[in-house]
């Protein structure tokens, strides 16, 4: 019979056993132009555990992990595997040497499929892992069934054949995880595996995290989330500034330890709200149509309407019909059919243009490709979406002086971090590329904010502060669609929350009586009148 | 223009001439004195750097939008024809009249053919500008060879050639008596003129940041309400437009009328004075001069110093090289440039944008 | 349409077409090497020159055409080296780059044939690739006319062609040099050297555009004339991104622009005006592109610098 | 000798510039001739000489005026396309001579234009394929009595050729089919060489290329296919011996040389001053061997008609 996946890893199981695998990191130091990223990092990781690394953005999570893969060289410090000291070239030394590292930017080609992406680099290599084959011709159907043995035996099936753009977030995720252990990792670090992922993918990849531990494989695992941090791991050690600052059982810390640990100071991890008389409504959307880019259709009637003061959220599972919804009421998507009101007025058939003019503000799910102009400075980023309006222009002329001046001030109102202005948008991290987003879009008092996803791979320190700017916004008397995976954020700050399932809006109820399980069993369909009342 | 690179181009180059055995330090000295040596030398090199800037300007509004508009040259021989043809008919008309006449004719038809068409094929079918426009550009040329070979717009006679355009359409030569008998001619001071215009039209006004926009990131311009077909025509139609004028200007102000040779050379050369000058307008027009002087230095340099006027080709590649690889020198300086979004390469592949 | 029947039951029309597509399709697909690595080549009308100049040259000195081939294909690799390191090293804009070579290779080829040769160009002697009559094919009445007797290089067009559709989609190279051009962070950290892979795929372009205007000099001719390529770089760039950067693609629009140039040779004596009838092949492509072909989607980083931080 | 090479030595002062059109030197046209005449007078006569390639149109100009303001004796322009710049330059340096070649300008007491009957040599040319086009028994010669000619682009210089080309086929053999083809260019010869094929495709088993350096690929087309061609402008034989069974000759080497001597004993001849087979300004290559005397004897008797103007071919094509 031909060597399985299953086999390989009992085959490497063993192998575990002999000798330990075990990382050490000593004083890492990484500094680049203009910042230090790394200060003296020191971690210690078991083997068969999992060790959590929290931090704020910008902490240098991230920089950490690409010394550990070889992506950065360490300005100084060292690396140990067992004991013996590792000098990674390249990223290619690092995986001979066992490391597997699934990214925070999925390093994932999405015009190939999920066999080529997880072969790519291997083809030459021959073990059990790896069925022979050709050191020249790459044969698609041996890679893909490899692949397709390798994902069943660890329990996450993936379709060699599909084009990884089609795929889902979390299903992305699943190749990259697959794509580490198919070069045999024996330690395994997820960058903020979950930023991305639903609730139920949550739990998967938990499943996932626990078994390759038993297997013998430690994971370093990096979130925001503090929660998860105590579902999943047994030791968490804090990173603040480019330092680690604490590392601790997970067992001796509480949240509200592990915040202050990150920030630096006391942090409410649960946003109150204070009473808001709602209005009457301010969006109206009634049985709605759109078809997803591939023209099958996305979103099936949806009808629900937003009122004045109050923020609607959307739950979901990923893919059933958000962006399509969102898109279509912003005006990005051509509407099938149905039709959406904003403030008694026919906005369906507007352009986004007309429609921002009308109040429709936008924080937009990808935040680098569609939110921002990378190259652009800050302040110009900030203009983006009102430049043919004051402060930033007078009858098409730029008024420089004028937009700057606006632009200070958004920055320090919103804490962008570094406050510099003329910084171009892609030299910050991404919680702060966030907030410059969110600055623009609430600073134009708008009618309506759509906002999908607007705390997506925050540290708790932000996600703190957007959620008060949303509330604050919901308190001046403004509407606010809100749509996130996140079941949490949705029931701390939705009035009303709507469910939407295979393109239809299953159910609308009012937050007070909803509980986590309900929400839960209406995403995945299973939705009846009675378990609500229950 | 880094100063050092060209430093660097003419070193290797002379190099190269010392081992062809001519001696560099006399041809360079032509090249200057041809270039710059007398009153008319210099004002040939500016006539020579007039449509260098129209053209360059074109081309860099393109690639500010993430458009690369490879076809000028048509677009220049198309705002000739235009310019051309009504400065030779209604030779009544008075000069206020006749040259913006023949000016706007000129724009207009390079607008049409260079932004357009080719705009709309990008904007609605997709069709990459890179083609479009190079296949326009042939169409044109050949059009023009059309018109004065027994075509519509031959003069009558033995010679393939249009009428010479009617005095009422000439722009009249700046100075006469101090760069006497030059090229010079008003053409200068509309060129000047665009600089300004394209300068501030892309960096004080509303149209010109939508521009610059949709060039850097489509996607996100289009998720802030901008109308990404229409900049996309308005782009190619403006570089049409500047492209056209220099075709326009050179007529009106050099050479009077069509001859049956349609290769100025011009709308390739003003591809690289735009990407030399990273697309920035004071930068074009030192970039032209530059490209201008060693154009008409070249040919000194034939008649005093005897070197072939291949060479400065080739020095102008290495030149060109040199700028281009301007890293070189700052290579010690792990300090990385950020991707300048109007590359040029990131344009041709349709993209603005680097991915972070 | 008699007059239409005449030009298209003429085998000579395919055949001519044949002739033209050969040097388009050949640069297109090193094009198309070099951008599915990531590196934008706007140099091929240079690198053709070059190999065209320098296939002369060594055929003339060694009289043996097919030393002549393997210099100009050895030439066109070196020049293609020469946009490969600024662009791959030093992150310059890999268009400028391009644009220097060929200004540069213009004059340099130029300046060459007149020293070395003079005014009257190059030696009469200088020996020709040889004309490959294909066995039984050639006999066969219609297509024999068509393919049976051509150029070698022809049949070496096609070879490349199906080669270079092959290793691209077939082999362990070809998948590592689309990750490059797609996302070369990514195939960096699957440990694969982008630097080395952007190398091959530009210097494989450049040894094809060589071959191209080794074609054009020891293939159609024996002799090297100033700017003989005459812009065919330039088509090939457009074919290359017509042909949606694939080898197949790109030699199908080598052949639609090689049957558009025959056609109009063809329709020459038609008593329309020869420039007028000139246009055909510019035409037809642009109805092609915006008619049936539309958006084409080029490899994601092409044309990016790529720095490995380090 | 020593009288001679005195004079030549005071001829030394004596400086011919010449500017050739954006064609260049390497056109296998007139700009090479020119030169070669301008080299050969060097030879004779030891005057000094220099030559400027132009790069673009714009040169014109300033190229012609900066020889004028050196102080150059004769200018020599090369082709009409530098019409109005001779003109304008003609007019500012009245001292200086100027000579264009294959233009007509008149009116100014300083410019020589120097114009080629080349419909006489076409015409010869012409003949001698219609007869060779009869030779059934020539291996080269198919009997479907089709000519093949290709015009470079659709100008004077080039039409005069094929005019006075098709009017000698005619004149000796009247059922004979010429097939005309335009190139659009004068340097591609890739493209030459299949608009050749496509002739012979035709049946052509004559070429007649005038089209510069595209012409080339049109002979090597010959060649392969083993028809004949005609050579033009200079004889062309050495481009492939057995194939150029003549050239069309246009003596601008000797109109230049002609030229730059007058100039130098000063009876330079201002306005038009036609070449023709009379004076030797234009003619045909010695025919190869394959060319029967009968053949050669019967071209031969038409030289005279031609000098007394009995025959007068058209110059353009109608
Ligand atoms: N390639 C780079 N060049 C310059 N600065 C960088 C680079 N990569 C990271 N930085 C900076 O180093 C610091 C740490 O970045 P890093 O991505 O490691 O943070 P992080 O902890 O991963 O944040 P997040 O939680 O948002 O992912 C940040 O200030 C970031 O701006
Ligand atoms: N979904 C699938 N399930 C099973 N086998 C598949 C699937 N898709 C493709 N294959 C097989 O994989 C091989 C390559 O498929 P693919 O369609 O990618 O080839 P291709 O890209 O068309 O190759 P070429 O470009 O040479 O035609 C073929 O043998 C095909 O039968
Ligand atoms: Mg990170
Ligand atoms: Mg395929």
């Amino acid at each position: 019979m031909t060597p399985t996946g299953r086999d390989h890893l009992i085959f490497r199981a063993r192998e575990e056993m002999s000798c330990l695998a075990l990382l050490e990191i000593r004083g890492l130091c990484k500094s680049f132009a203009h910042v230090v990223a790394n200060a003296d990092v020191y971690l210690d990781v078991e083997a068969g555990t999992t060790h959590a690394i929290l931090g704020e953005n910008g902490a240098g999570k991230s920089t950490l992990i690409k010394m550990i893969s070889g992506l950065y060289r360490p300005d100084s410090g060292e690396i140990a595997l067992d004991g013996a000291v590792q000098h990674f070239a390249s990223p290619r030394d690092a995986i001979l040497a066992g490391i597997g590292v699934v990214h925070q930017h999925f390093m994932l080609i999405p015009a190939m499929t999920v066999a080529e992406n997880i072969v790519l680099g291997t083809e030459r290599q021959r073990d059990a892992a790896t069925p022979r084959q050709s050191r020249l011709l790459f044969n698609r159907k041996r890679a893909a069934v490899s692949v397709q043995e390798l994902s069943e035996s660890l329990g996450l099936p993936i379709d060699p054949w599909a084009k990884v753009e089609t795929l889902s977030v979390g299903m992305q995720q699943r190749v990259e995880i697959v794509k580490a252990l198919y070069r045999r990792a024996r330690v395994l670090i997820l960058d903020e595996p979950t930023a991305v992922l639903t609730p139920q993918e949550t739990e998967e990849l938990f499943a996932v995290i626990r078994k390759l531990n038993q297997d013998g494989i430690p994971v370093i695992f990096i979130s925001h989330k503090l929660d998860e941090v105590r579902a999943v791991a047994s030791t968490v050690t804090v990173m603040r500034a480019g330092k680690t600052v604490r590392t601790a059982p997970v067992a001796d810390a509480t949240a509200a330890q592990l915040a202050n640990w990150m920030v630096g100071r006391d942090v409410i991890l649960q946003s109150r709200k204070e009473e808001v008389a709602v209005g009457d409504s301010v969006l109206e959307v009634k049985n709605l149509r759109a078809s997803d880019d591939r023209k099958t259709e996305k979103v099936r009637g949806v009808s629900f309407s937003v009122r004045r003061g109050e923020i609607f959220g959307v739950a979901g599972i990923d893919g059933n019909g958000q962006t399509e919804l969102v898109e279509a009421i912003v005006g990005l998507r051509k509407v099938n059919g149905g039709s959406v009101h904003l403030l008694d007025r026919d906005i369906g058939h507007m352009s986004v243009g007309e429609r921002i003019a009308r109040g429709i503000a936008y924080v937009p799910q990808d935040r680098q490709q569609d939110g921002l102009i990378l190259s652009f400075s800050i302040a110009e980023n900030l203009q983006l979406r009102e430049v043919s309006k004051a402060p930033f222009s007078r009858r098409g002329w730029l008024t420089r002086a004028a937009a700057r001046k606006r632009a200070q001030q958004l920055v320090e109102e919103f804490d962008v971090r570094p406050p510099v202005i003329d910084a171009s948008a892609g030299s910050l991290s991404g919680g702060n590329q966030q907030k410059v987003i969110l600055a623009r879009e609430m600073s134009r008092n708008p009618e309506l904010l759509v906002a999908v996803q607007p705390t997506r791979g925050l540290d708790v320190g932000a996600i703190e502060g957007i959620h008060r700017y949303l509330l604050q916004l919901r308190a001046e008397g403004r509407s606010i669609l809100l749509v996130s995976l996140e079941l949490d954020e949705i029931l701390s700050l939705a009035d009303r929350i709507g469910v939407m399932h295979a393109g239809e809006m299953v159910v609308v109820m009012d937050n007070q009586n909803v509980t986590r399980e309900s929400l839960g069993l209406a995403m995945t369909g299973k939705w009846s009148e009675k378990e609500a009342i229950s | 223009m880094p100063l050092y690179a060209v430093l660097t181009g003419l070193i290797l180059g002379g190099v190269i001439m010392a081992i062809a055995k001519y001696n560099p330090f006399a041809a360079y000295a032509a090249l200057f004195s041809g270039a710059f040596g007398s009153p008319t030398a210099i004002g040939n090199t500016l006539a020579g750097a007039v449509p260098l800037i129209l053209a360059g300007l074109g081309i860099a509004v393109a690639f500010r939008t993430g458009l690369f508009n490879i076809g000028a040259e048509g677009q220049y021989w198309v705002g000739a024809m235009a310019a051309v043809w009504v400065g030779y008919h209604f030779p009544t008309m008075p000069w206020i009249v006749h040259v913006p006449l023949a000016l706007g004719a000129a724009m207009l038809a390079g607008g049409i053919w260079g932004g357009v068409i080719p705009g709309l094929a990008k904007a609605f079918v997709g069709a990459h500008e890179v083609i479009t426009t190079m296949m326009m550009s042939y169409i044109a040329i050949l059009i023009a060879h059309f018109m004065v070979e027994n075509g519509p717009m031959m003069a009558p006679g033995y010679v393939p050639q249009s009428p010479t355009v009617a005095a009422s359409a000439t722009l009249p030569p700046i100075l006469p008596a101090v760069f006497l008998n030059s090229n010079l001619s008003d053409a200068f001071f509309i060129a000047v003129a665009a600089i300004v215009v394209v300068h501030i039209v892309l960096f004080h006004t509303t149209l010109g940041y939508k521009l610059r926009a949709v060039g850097f990131n489509a996607r996100a311009a289009r998720y802030a309400g901008m109308n990404v077909p229409l900049y996309t025509v308005l782009a190619l139609g403006v570089s049409g437009v500047l492209a056209g004028l220099a075709g326009g200007v050179q007529m009106l102000g050099v050479d009077l009328q069509l001859t049956d040779t349609f290769q100025s050379g011009y709308g390739y050369t003003a591809i690289v004075v735009a990407l030399l000058a990273r697309n920035n307008p004071i930068g074009i027009f030192f970039a032209s001069v530059f490209f201008a002087a060693l154009s008409a230095g070249s040919q000194i340099m034939q008649i005093n110093a005897g070197v072939s006027a291949n060479m400065t080709d080739v020095i102008t590649g290495i030149i060109i090289f040199f700028v281009a690889t301007d890293r070189l020198y700052g290579y010690w300086s792990q300090k990385m440039r950020p991707r300048r979004p109007s590359s040029a390469a990131a344009i041709i592949s349709g993209k603005g944008e680097s991915p972070q | 349409m008699n007059f239409w029947m005449q030009i298209f039951a003429n085998p000579e029309l395919y055949a001519a077409t044949l002739a033209m597509a050969t040097p388009i399709a050949l640069a297109a697909v090193g094009g198309t090497f070099s951008e599915r690595t990531g590196v934008v080549n706007i140099a091929m009308e240079g690198i053709m020159l070059v190999g065209a100049f320098f296939g002369v040259m060594v055929a003339a000195a060694t009289h043996s055409a097919w030393l002549g081939m393997f210099g100009g294909v050895i030439a066109g690799g070196l020049m293609a080296l020469a946009l490969a390191w600024p662009a791959i090293r030093l992150q310059s804009d890999q268009v400028i780059v391009g644009m220097a070579l060929n200004v540069f290779a213009g004059g340099l080829t130029a300046f060459l044939l007149n020293t070395v040769y003079g005014y009257n160009g190059t030696p009469t002697s200088t020996p020709s690739l040889p004309i490959v009559t294909l066995p039984w094919i050639s006999h066969i009445p219609f297509i024999g006319q068509v393919i049976g007797q051509h150029d070698v290089v022809v049949y070496l067009m096609f070879l490349f062609v199906i080669l270079g559709h092959f290793t691209l989609f077939h082999t362990n190279l070809g998948l590592r040099m689309r990750a490059v051009g797609e996302h070369p962070e990514a195939a960096e950290t699957v440990g694969i050297s982008v630097v080395k892979i952007r190398y091959l795929g530009v210097t494989i372009g450049g040894m094809l555009s060589g071959l191209a205007g080794v074609y054009l000099s020891l293939g159609m001719l024996s002799s090297f004339e100033v700017n003989m390529t005459n812009g065919r770089g330039f088509i090939a760039l457009a074919a290359m991104i017509f042909g949606k950067w694939t080898p197949f693609g790109a030699f199908g629009a080598a052949l639609l622009f090689g049957f558009a140039t025959a056609l109009s040779i063809a329709l020459q004596g038609s008593g329309v005006s020869a420039n007028l009838v000139g246009i055909l092949p510019y035409a037809l492509t642009i109805v092609a592109l915006t008619g049936l072909i539309g958006r084409s989607r080029p490899p994601a980083a092409d044309g990016l610098p790529y720095v490995a931080t380090k | 000798p020593g009288a001679s090479a005195l004079a030549k030595s005071s001829n030394a002062n004596f400086k011919v510039g010449l500017v050739t059109d954006i064609g260049g030197l390497n056109d296998h046209s007139f700009n090479h001739l020119a030169y070669v005449g301008l080299e050969a007078a060097k030879a004779k006569y030891g005057v000094t000489v220099s030559v400027v390639q132009s790069h673009q149109s714009s040169d014109y100009f300033p190229n012609l005026s900066t020889y004028a303001q050196q102080g150059y004796n004769l200018v020599i322009a090369v082709g009409f396309l530098m019409d109005s710049a001779v003109q304008k330059v003609a007019k500012e340096y009245p001292k200086t001579k100027f000579m264009i070649i294959d233009d007509a300008i008149t009116g100014h007491p300083n410019v020589m234009s120097a114009l080629f009957d080349t419909q006489q040599c076409g015409y010869l040319v012409g003949v001698m394929s219609g007869l060779m086009n009869e030779q059934k028994h020539i291996p080269q010669i198919n009997g479907k009595n089709v000519i093949g000619l290709i015009g470079g682009m659709n100008i004077p210089p080039v039409t005069s050729y094929m005019a006075g080309f098709i009017a000698g086929v005619h004149k000796v053999n009247p059922k004979a089919k010429v097939l005309i083809d335009w190139t659009n260019s004068f340097t591609d010869p890739g493209l030459g060489k299949e608009d050749a094929l496509s002739l012979i495709s035709k049946g052509a088993d004559i070429i007649f290329p005038v089209a510069g350096g595209t012409g080339d690929g049109a002979i090597a087309a010959a060649k392969q296919k083993n028809v004949f061609a005609i050579g033009v402008d200079a004889n062309q034989n050495y481009l492939a011996p057995k194939t150029v069974m003549t050239s069309a000759l246009k003596g601008v080497n000797i109109a230049t040389e002609i030229a730059i001597g007058d100039a130098l004993h000063n009876h330079f001849k201002a306005g038009l001053n036609f070449f023709d087979l009379k004076n030797k300004g234009v003619g045909f290559a010695p025919p190869i061997a394959a060319v029967p005397k009968s053949v050669l004897k019967k071209v031969d008797s038409f030289i005279p008609l031609l000098n007394s103007g009995k025959i007068n071919p058209p110059s353009s094509l109608s």
